[in-house]
C-alpha cells in the first residue's frame, strides 16, 4: 500500500463515498477535469462522470446554496470552496440555512452536505488566499467545524463528513496537503467526529492545535522533550462540537496548557478553549492558559507571512512561559 | 465618436400573457384547463387565502399572532402558481404565500402557528418535500436549483419520475445576487425548475421602479440564457396557465424559466408596516379595481356560473373552515424550552448536554403571544 | 430639551452629521420616505433630500461594497442593514475589502463608514430578525465592533463611529431601542471609541454585558445591591478593539467577573474576554469567570425568545454561583 | 396547452462593433482618435505588457516572485480600456490587467511587487485614486458603482468636475451576483460607470459556455436595464473606441453600460495553473491567429506604419524600460514585520500594542520569494 499524502486521502475518501454512496454528488469550482486547484479531486469525474463531479459557474453563495436544497431533497452533496478567502458569500446560506433547516422544520428535513475548503497560510499564494477563520464557523449553531490534520485523519473524517446527517465545514489546512506520507488504508472506515485525537502523550504541559499548527506544535514537543520536558499533544479536530473533556482530562495531569492556532487571536478559537479550561478546570491550573496565534492584522502578503505564522520559536516561547508561571 | 456599423448577435423579446381583462373579459379562448368547476375551485382557494390573511391580521392586532404578511390582491400568484404543481413536486417558497401553501396543503393552523411563533408550524404534515417559508430574501431561489439537480438526478440516476421545483420570490427580490445566480446555474444545467416572482410594485417601501432600470423583472431571465414570461398577475387563468405550462416544459427536460407576475399589494407590507407613509392613495385605488377576486367574480357572473347566494354559501362554507383552524390554533401544543437543541442536530452532541439541561430545568414560558 | 429614546439618539446623531459633514450620506433599505423601520431615519430624507438619504435596491452584499467605493472616493458612509440577520450578505465586502483596503494600499485608499444594524433579539420579531452575531465581526482585524446600550451612549458612539477614520460596525441594541428616555444634547459631542464605560462602581463583583443585555444585568445588581453585594457594571461599547484594562482595573477590586451576553456561548465574544482575563489577571482571580449567555442553538421563534435570553433568573445564578465559589 | 395569444412587452438587440479583422484589415472606417500616432502608441503599450507578463512569468518560474496571471492575448482589452480614462477618472481593475494598469501610470515594478508578496506594489504612485487590484472575483464591481456614486455626489453637491469610473472583471466574474447587483445600482442610480468583461472564454478551466446558457455575456446588461455592447476584444480600436463612448456617455449623465470584450487567454490561468489539462490545442490554436498585437502590426504595415525596422526599434527600447524596472523590483525595499500592522488602523489602537512589539523584536524575515 503506497504511502498517500493528506490532499491524495481526502481524494481517496471522495472517491470511495462515490463509489459507495449514490447520492453523493462532488461540486465546486475547476473540480472536474482540473481535478481542482490542489488535486484534491483529481481523477474523479473520470472515474465517476460529469452528472456526479460537477464543475459549477463562478458563485460562492449559489454553491453554498444550491447544496442546501440537494441534501433536503436526499443527496449527499460535497460542495468545494476554492479557497478559504472565497467562502464568505456562501455563509449566509451555511448560517441562515444549512444550519437551522433540520431546526426550523423540525426535523422534516436536513441538510446533510459538506462545505470543503483548503485554509490557512504559508504557501506564498496571493492576497486573500491564506485565510484561517475557523472561529466564525464555529460560532454558528447547528455546524460541525472538522479540521484534519494528518492523511489517515482526513480520510476518515472526511468520510465522517459525508455520512453525518448535518452540516459539516470540512477545513483542509493546504500548508500540509503535500507535507507528510502515510499509508492510508481504503477501507471505509470513518473516524469519530466530536473527539479530540491525543497525538502525543505528556505529563508536564497540554498542547492544544489544529490543521497545519500541529506541525510545529509536534515539533516544539520533540524539542521540549529532548529539554526533559513532556508535552501532551491534543488535536480536537472536531473544533465544533468541541469534546473539552479529553483537553480537561489532560490538564489534570498537566495543570498546564496552551493553545495554538494560525488564525487571528481576538475572538479566534483559542479563546474558547481557554475559557472552557477556566470554566471547567480553574482549580487544576497552575498557570494561566496561553495563546500563540496569528496576529491580530490581516494575513500579510508572502513576504511577511512566516512572521505571522505560529512558528517553533513562538510556541517554545510560550510553553516555557507557561511552565515558568509565575516567574 | 461617429455613429460606426455594428452587427447583431442577438434578440430578445418579452412577451405578456393574459386571459381576463380588468372587467373579468376574456380576451382570447380560455385554456383547456379552465371549465367552470376549476374556475370556481380557483375562485374558492383565492377566497379562502384572503379569509386567512383577514384573520391573521387581526389576530396580530389582537395580540395572538406576531408579524404576519398578508397576501391580499396577490390571491391569484399563490392559487395559480400551486395549483400548477402535482402533489410530488417540491415547493420552495417565500413568505407572502397565504394561496399557494393552501393550494399545498399545508394547513391554516400551520400557517398560523409559524407567524405565531411555532417552529412546528414549518413541519408541513401534507407536503413534507416543500420548503419552509423563507424569509431573508432569495436565499430559497437557490435551494430551489438545488432541489431542481437533486430531482433530474433522482430521475437519470435513481430512476425516479420526472419533478419539477417551482419556487416564488417578490420583485425587490430580484435585486439580489442570488436571484440572478440561481437562474444562471439553472439555465447553465438546464434544471427542471420554476422561478415565479409576485411584482406587487412594492419591496415593503421602495417601489418597483426604485429597484430596478429593468422595465420588466421578466427581462432579467435574459442575463442567464432562460425563457421567461410576463403575466397579468390579478388573472389567475394566465398564471395557472403560464406556470403549467412552463411545469409541464421543465417536468419533459425543457429548462428553467422565468415567470413574472404583475400585480399589487393592496395591503401594508406586514403587519409592522404602515403603508400610508409612502403608497400614493390614488395608486392603491386604481390598483383595487383591478384585483383578482372581484376579476374572476366578474367572469363567471358573466358566464352565469356564479351569483350573490353562491358567494354567500361559499362564505359560510369558508368560515366554518376558518372557525375550525383557528381553534386548532389556539389549541396548539406550546414548545417547551428544551425543543431549541431538540432538532439542532440529528442526535445531540455531547457538549451540548449541559445547555439542553439547563433548558429542562427551566419553566415553559409563560403564553408569551 | 426633551427626553429621548435610544433610536431617537441615532436619528439625532445622523441627522447632526449630515447637518454639519457635506460628506455623510445615508443609505439602505427603506431609509427614505419610510425612515426605516424602526424609524432611525426618520425625517432625514425630508431635510437633507433624496441625494443624501438614499433607498437602495434590495441588495445587502451590494450595500456594504458600494459603501467601500464610497468611502474610499472621500465620503463619509453609513449604511443601514434592516436587521442583523440580514447582514450576512456583505460580510465578504466588510471583511475581504472594507476592513482592509487601508492595509492593503499601505494608506493609500481608506475605508471611512458606518454599518449599521438593529440586533438582539426579544422583541417577537419572526425568524431571522433576533440575531446576535457580534462575535463574527469582532474577529475581523480591521473592523471596530461598536454596541450602545443607552440613548446618549447611541448618540455619542454614533458620532465617534461616523467620525472614525475606519469601517465601523455598529450595532443597535433593537429591544432597548425604546425602553428608556434621556436628555441628550444635541450638541454634536462624541464619545470616545475603545474605551470601556462603568456604569455602576462597586466592590464584591464585576459584570460584563453590552446592548440590550445590560438592562437586565443593570437591574440584577440594583438586586444583588438590596441583598448587600456591590456590583461594579461595565459596559465595554467597543467591542473591538476590547479595553481589557478597564475590567482588569476592576477585578483589582473585585476578584470576580461574571460576562452576560445573548449571544450564543461558543466562540462568543465572552469566551476573548474570559480568555484575556485569564492572561492577564490569572492571580488576581477567586473565581473562574463565569458566562451568561444566550444558549448555543438557533435563536427560537418567538414563543421561546425569552427562555433563550439571559435573564435576571440566570444573571443572578450566575453570580451566586461565582460568588460562593469554591461552593 | 393550447399557444395563446400574448403582446410584446419589451425587446432588446445586442450588438457586436469591431473594426480590424483578423487579418488586420479595416472593416469600416475606423474613429478619429485612430490617428498613426495613437495607434503606435497603443501597439506599443501592449507590446511592453506582453512583455512585462512575459519577464513576470519567467521570474515567478525562477522562484523571484509569486504566482502570477499573465493577460498574453488579452493585451486589446487593458490597453484599449485603460486609454479611454482621463487621469482623473478612477480605475477600478481586477487582477489580469497589466495593459490598463500600465496605461493608468502603475510602474512595472509596482506591478511586479505586488505579485512578489509586497503590499507596497499597491500604493500606485501614479493613479493615486485607482484602486487596487482585486481578487476576490466580481467584488470591485461593487467599489466602482460606490466610486461611481461618489463621483456623481461630488459633481454635483461639491461643485467637483465630472468624472468617470471604469471596472473590469473576466467573464467568469459574471456569474456572480455582485456583477448582477451592481449593474442593477448602476442602472437604477444611473450612475458614471463602465463595466468591462474581458471574455477570455475561460474561468480557470471552466469554459464560458459552462458558465452560463447566455449566449452573450452584454446580454447580462438587459437585466439591469443598462446598455451594453459586445466587442471584438483582440481590435484594439474596437475596444478603445467602445469605452471611450460609454465613458464620454456617463461623463455626460447618460448613465452606465456594460461591454463584452471578446477574447481568449492565450496562457495558463496563472503560473500555478497548467492549461493543457482542459484547454482544447486545436481551439487555442485557432485564437492564437485572432490575438491583437499580430492584429494592428499587419494593419500598420499595410498602411505603411510599421516594418520590421520599427519593430525591432521598439523591442529595444520596451527591453531598456524592463531591465530597469527589473531592477527596481529587485531593489525593492523589504517590509519589516511591523508592516503588518501599521496600516491596520489610521491610529494603532492601544489593545494591539503588545502584538506590535512583539513583532518589532522579531528579526525580519530571510528573503522570503
Ligand atoms: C435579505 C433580507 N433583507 C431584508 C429583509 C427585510 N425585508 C423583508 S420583506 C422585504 C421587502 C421584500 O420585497 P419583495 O421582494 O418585493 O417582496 P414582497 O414583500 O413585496 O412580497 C424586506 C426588505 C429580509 N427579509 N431579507
Ligand atoms: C470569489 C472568488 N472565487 C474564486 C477565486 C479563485 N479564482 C481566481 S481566478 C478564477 C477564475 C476567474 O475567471 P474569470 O472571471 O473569467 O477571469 P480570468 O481569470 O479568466 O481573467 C477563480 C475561480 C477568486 N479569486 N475569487
Ligand atoms: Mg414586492
Ligand atoms: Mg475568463
Amino acid at each position: 500500500m503506497p504511502a498517500i499524502t493528506l490532499v491524495e486521502a481526502v481524494t481517496q475518501a471522495l472517491a470511495y463515498e462515490l463509489r459507495e454512496d449514490p447520492r453523493v454528488v462532488v461540486f465546486g469550482q475547476d473540480v472536474g477535469v482540473n481535478g481542482g486547484v490542489f488535486r484534491a479531486t483529481d481523477g474523479l469525474q473520470a472515474e465517476f462522470g460529469g452528472a456526479r463531479v460537477l464543475d459549477t459557474p463562478l458563485a460562492e453563495n449559489m454553491i453554498a446554496g444550491i447544496a442546501v436544497g440537494m441534501a433536503a431533497q436526499g443527496l449527499r452533496p460535497v460542495a468545494e470552496f476554492q479557497f478559504m478567502g472565497f467562502i464568505y458569500p456562501g455563509l449566509d446560506q451555511m448560517l441562515s440555512h444549512a444550519a437551522r433547516l433540520r431546526n426550523r422544520t423540525r426535523g422534516r428535513l436536513s441538510c446533510p452536505l459538506v462545505y470543503r475548503a483548503p485554509y490557512g497560510g504559508g504557501i506564498h499564494a496571493p492576497e486573500h488566499h491564506s485565510e484561517s477563520t475557523e472561529a466564525i464557523f464555529a460560532h454558528i449553531p447547528g455546524l460541525r467545524v472538522v479540521v484534519p490534520s494528518s492523511p489517515g485523519r482526513a480520510y476518515g473524517l472526511l468520510l465522517a463528513a459525508i455520512r453525518d446527517p448535518d452540516p459539516v465545514i470540512f477545513l483542509e489546512p493546504k500548508r500540509i496537503y503535500r507535507a507528510l506520507r502515510q499509508e492510508v488504508p481504503d477501507n471505509g472506515e470513518a473516524l469519530p467526529l466530536d473527539r479530540c485525537f491525543r497525538l502525543r502523550e505528556g505529563t508536564d504541559i497540554t498542547l492544544v492545535a489544529w490543521g497545519a499548527a500541529l506541525k510545529e506544535t509536534l515539533a516544539a514537543a520533540e524539542q521540549l522533550s529532548a529539554e526533559g520536558v513532556e508535552a501532551e499533544v491534543i488535536d480536537p479536530a472536531t473544533l465544533k462540537p468541541l469534546d473539552i473533556h479529553t483537553i480537561i482530562d489532560s490538564l489534570e495531569k498537566t495543570r498546564r496548557c496552551v493553545v495554538i492556532h494560525e488564525a487571528a487571536r481576538f475572538c479566534g478559537l483559542g479563546a474558547e478553549i481557554a475559557a472552557q479550561i477556566n470554566e471547567y478546570a480553574f482549580d487544576l491550573l497552575d498557570a494561566p492558559v496561553h495563546r500563540v496565534t496569528g496576529f491580530d492584522t490581516v494575513m500579510p502578503y508572502y513576504r511577511l507571512e512566516d512572521c505571522y505564522l505560529p512558528d517553533m520559536e513562538r510556541i517554545l516561547a510560550g510553553v516555557r512561559r507557561t511552565l515558568e508561571y509565575p516567574a | 465618436m461617429h455613429k460606426p456599423r455594428m452587427h447583431l448577435v442577438a434578440s430578445f423579446d418579452i412577451a405578456h400573457l393574459q386571459y381576463l381583462d380588468e372587467q373579468g373579459r376574456a380576451t382570447q379562448a380560455l385554456p383547456d384547463f379552465a371549465t367552470p368547476d376549476a374556475l370556481q375551485a380557483m375562485y374558492r382557494q383565492m377566497a379562502l387565502a384572503r379569509l386567512v390573511d383577514d384573520h391573521a391580521v387581526k389576530l396580530q392586532r389582537t395580540g395572538q399572532l406576531g408579524t404576519y404578511p398578508s397576501s391580499l390582491g396577490q390571491e391569484a400568484i399563490g392559487v395559480g402558481t400551486g395549483g400548477a404543481l402535482r402533489r410530488q413536486d417540491i415547493y420552495c417558497p417565500y413568505y407572502r404565500e397565504t394561496g399557494a401553501l393552501l393550494e399545498r396543503g399545508v394547513e391554516v393552523a400551520e400557517i398560523l402557528a409559524i407567524w405565531g411563533g411555532y417552529e412546528r408550524g414549518q413541519d408541513f404534515r401534507h407536503a413534507p418535500g416543500d420548503f419552509p417559508l423563507c424569509i431573508p430574501i432569495a436565499t430559497q431561489l437557490l435551494h430551489a436549483a438545488g432541489v431542481a439537480f437533486a430531482l433530474a438526478y433522482q430521475q437519470r440516476h435513481m430512476g425516479a419520475e420526472p419533478r419539477v421545483v417551482v419556487t416564488s420570490a417578490g420583485d425587490g427580490a430580484s435585486s439580489r445576487g442570488d436571484f440572478y445566480e440561481a437562474m444562471n446555474l439553472a439555465g447553465a444545467w438546464k434544471l427542471p425548475v420554476v422561478f415565479v416572482i409576485n411584482n406587487n410594485q412594492w419591496a415593503i417601501s421602495v417601489s418597483r421602479r426604485a429597484q430596478t432600470a429593468a422595465c420588466t423583472i421578466a427581462q432579467k431571465a435574459v442575463a442567464a440564457g432562460i425563457n421567461s414570461l410576463q403575466v397579468d398577475g390579478n388573472d389567475v387563468i394566465a398564471v395557472r396557465a403560464a406556470v403549467s405550462d412552463a411545469v409541464e416544459r421543465a417536468r419533459a427536460g425543457g429548462g428553467p424559466m422565468l415567470i413574472e407576475a404583475v400585480s399589487y399589494r393592496l395591503c401594508d407590507h406586514t403587519t409592522a408596516d404602515d403603508a400610508s407613509r409612502y403608497c400614493p392613495p390614488d395608486e392603491l385605488e386604481a390598483a383595487r379595481a383591478r384585483e383578482p377576486l372581484l376579476r374572476l367574480a366578474r367572469y363567471l357572473g358573466h358566464a352565469g356560473l356564479w351569483d350573490s347566494a353562491r358567494e354567500e354559501e361559499l362564505q359560510r362554507e369558508l368560515a366554518e373552515i376558518m372557525e375550525r383552524e383557528l381553534l386548532a390554533y389556539r389549541d396548539w401544543e406550546p414548545e417547551v424550552p428544551t425543543a431549541m437543541l431538540e432538532h439542532l442536530y440529528a442526535t445531540l452532541p455531547e457538549p451540548l448536554l449541559e445547555q439542553y439541561d439547563e433548558l429542562a430545568a427551566m419553566p415553559p414560558p409563560t403564553g408569551a403571544s
